[in-house]
């Protein structure tokens, strides 16, 4: 029982920090804003459920969970807000995704994540 | 080991890039933000100095021996939210000159006062 | 494991950074800056378990929210006509 | 960087870095402290200033090779003084020798308080930390006296309209912001009132959620607009509070003074002199709690409402 904890906490902080470090690969060479966006939105939600469910399994103190979920559970409704947000105030201030200005018959849809 | 003391050159460093800061740009937001620099690489300072190698946070819990020393954490601690009370009213003077002179760099103020007199 | 991901998580950290300090719009700095917070979140929880006392995650609900905090209060700063005149005068 | 905007935000950075550095070096309630000020509010402050004050510099005029020479003497000379230094983390530094063991080995049966740091700053050092209470409540008079607005009596009511009729429309832009923020402000109301009463057991006290709570309010105040947070937030109810609570603070010690003891010594506070000190940590923890709050709502409204008086110019001058 304890090794299968063990071993499937690893396979999650892996997934999580491998996610996370595809994201941070994004936010460096994506071209544009928004598609730099989208990047960060999978860092932001998924490898951070990733790593803090990883970490849920580490340990089987009562309180400690609560908090991990706690953190989950914030995360995951603010961080969607957050770039809801910052993808409407640029959209609001005319800030164009790349790709529309170089080729107009290429539709990019902004991604929201 | 010469090296031991790496903690203190990083704060060297810190520290002297605020001091630059404040000393060498004009513009009295800037200023502050040097200040702030200079001010946070105190604080890693005294929290650098706190460190024992081996030590955990000091909030006693059963079973461990060796605590960091917990006199430069509560310096430190209250020393932050007087920083922000007193950053704050830098700002605050900042904003009114900006109100009274039109301008916050400090050799249009100089040449503002110089006119007046 | 817990250090493999203590490093992946401070190698994304730098590669935010140098984002942050690159970013040609000031909406790609907001971004760098709210993905750092994210993943100082992840990382303080992190450490917590890798130095062996994970009671301190409080610290990192604090910084899940702070975070949330600042990014509004950014965008809400940058509604302000003052911004809006300065990205004019960049155009 | 000429864009101080650019530089708002990488303070910012600094901020959330040295928090998390400040974890890795063992002290939690510093960490805690640096979280919710550094990155949050001081970077606020720090914009909500420079949409005052304008967001370029000019540039640098005369060339710095005169403050280039004396930054690098004076950082040399500062690092040649750190050879006599003890090494990093070690134990025999005499940081560690004077008055730390004692915290550390008696402060459980002198104080019983599991928070080192909390006994510390306020049993032991408890009048150091009236000081910077009294510091930071004089800096809120400061921000007070320097950019308090002057309300104009005449059209007081055509104001209101008119700032309700602009909320109205921005709260239909953010409405999904408006509805997390709901559910958000409750609950981080909630966890400074945790951080502030568990400050005895683990990391937090008085100034954290201080601290945070003014950042619920704070964040109220952006969403929902100035005037309605004026409404459930009355400015000189909130002057009061931050009198109020130097004043809990104040009264602990005097009360241990009439009961024939030393100022703020709170084993006068009750027959048992371990209870005595928690009840009086308790007290003057809220009495903290309670001032930087306000405080710090009273500089950020201030600032904001600034801000606001000036638009309110510029649109009456155009």
């Amino acid at each position: 029982m304890d090794s299968l904890l063990n071993i499937s906490s690893a396979l999650f902080l892996l997934i999580g920090s491998f996610l996370c470090i595809s994201g941070g690969v994004g936010i460096l060479r994506f071209p544009d804003f928004y598609t730099r966006m989208h990047a960060a939105g999978v860092t932001d939600t998924l490898a951070t459920a990733m790593i803090l469910i990883g970490l849920m399994l580490q340990n089987p103190d009562g309180l400690v969970i609560l908090k991990l979920m706690m953190i989950l559970l914030m995360t995951l409704i603010i961080s969607p807000t957050a770039s809801h947000a910052l993808a409407s105030a640029a959209v609001h201030n005319n800030l164009m995704p790349e790709l529309d200005k170089k080729e107009d018959n290429e539709k990019v849809t902004s991604s929201n994540p | 080991m010469i090296l031991g003391l790496y903690n203190y050159w990083i704060v060297v460093v810190l520290m002297m890039v605020g001091f630059y800061i404040v000393i060498a740009h004009g513009n009295l937001i800037k200023k502050i933000v040097g200040l702030t620099i200079f001010q946070t690489s105190v604080f890693i300072f005294y929290i650098s100095m706190a460190k024992v190698d081996g030590g955990t946070a000091p909030i006693l819990a059963e079973g461990i021996k060796q605590y960091s020393n917990p006199l430069p954490h509560v310096l430190i601690l209250t020393a932050i939210v007087v920083g922000i009370a007193t950053t704050a009213l830098g700002l605050a003077l900042t904003v009114r000159i900006k109100e009274a002179y039109g301008s916050i760099e400090e050799e249009e103020i100089q040449e503002k006062d110089n006119l007046d007199c | 494991m817990l250090i493999a991901a203590t490093v992946a998580i401070l190698v994304v950290m730098i590669m935010s950074i140098i984002r942050a300090i690159m970013g040609p719009t000031f909406y790609d700095r907001i971004l760098a800056v709210n993905m750092f917070g994210t993943k100082t979140v992840l990382l303080i929880s992190l450490l917590g378990f890798v130095m062996g006392r994970p009671e301190f995650l409080d610290i990192a609900i604090v910084y899940a929210l702070i975070n949330f905090i600042s990014v509004i209060g950014v965008l809400h700063y940058s509604d302000s006509s003052v911004f809006k005149r300065g990205s004019q005068q960049k155009k | 960087m000429k864009d101080l905007f650019a530089v708002i935000m990488l303070s910012g950075i600094y901020g959330l870095l040295s928090a998390s550095f400040f974890v890795a070096m063992d002290a939690v309630d510093v960490a805690f402290t640096e979280a919710s000020v550094g990155a949050g509010i001081s970077t606020l402050l720090m914009l909500a200033a420079i949409t005052m004050t304008g967001r370029s510099e000019h540039p640098v005029r005369h060339k710095p090779v005169l403050a280039l020479a004396v930054v690098i003497v004076t950082g040399s000379l500062l690092i040649y003084g750190t050879l006599d230094m003890p090494y990093f983390g070690s134990a025999e530094a005499p940081v560690h020798q004077h008055v730390a063991p004692r915290y550390i080995n008696d402060s459980m049966q002198e104080v019983g308080v599991p928070n080192i740091v909390t006994s510390v700053l306020a049993s032991y050092r408890g009048f150091d930390t009236f000081g910077e209470v009294v510091v930071i409540f004089t800096a809120g008079m400061g921000v007070l006296a320097l950019l308090s607005v002057v309300r104009h009596p005449k059209g007081v009511a055509g104001d209101i309209e008119e700032i309700d009729s602009l909320n109205k429309s921005m709260h239909e832009e953010h409405l999904i912001l408006r509805i997390v923020a709901k559910m958000l402000i409750p609950f981080i109301l909630l966890f400074a009132l945790y951080v502030q009463f568990h400050g005895d057991y683990g990391p937090g006290g008085g100034f954290q959620a201080g601290v945070i709570f003014a950042a619920a309010i704070i964040l109220y105040t952006m969403l929902f607009g100035m005037s309605t947070a004026r409404r459930v937030i009355n400015q000189s109810l909130i002057q009061l509070f931050a009198a109020i609570g130097v004043l809990v603070y104040g009264s602990v010690g005097v009360i241990s003074l009439l009961e024939g003891k030393h100022f703020l010594d709170y084993s006068a506070l009750s027959a048992d002199p371990v209870a005595g000190q928690h009840l009086g940590i308790l007290l003057i923890e809220l009495g903290v709690g309670i001032t930087v709050a306000s405080v710090m709502v009273i500089i950020f409204f201030n600032f904001a409402g600034r801000k606001d008086d000036q638009q309110n110019k510029e649109n009456n001058e155009s």
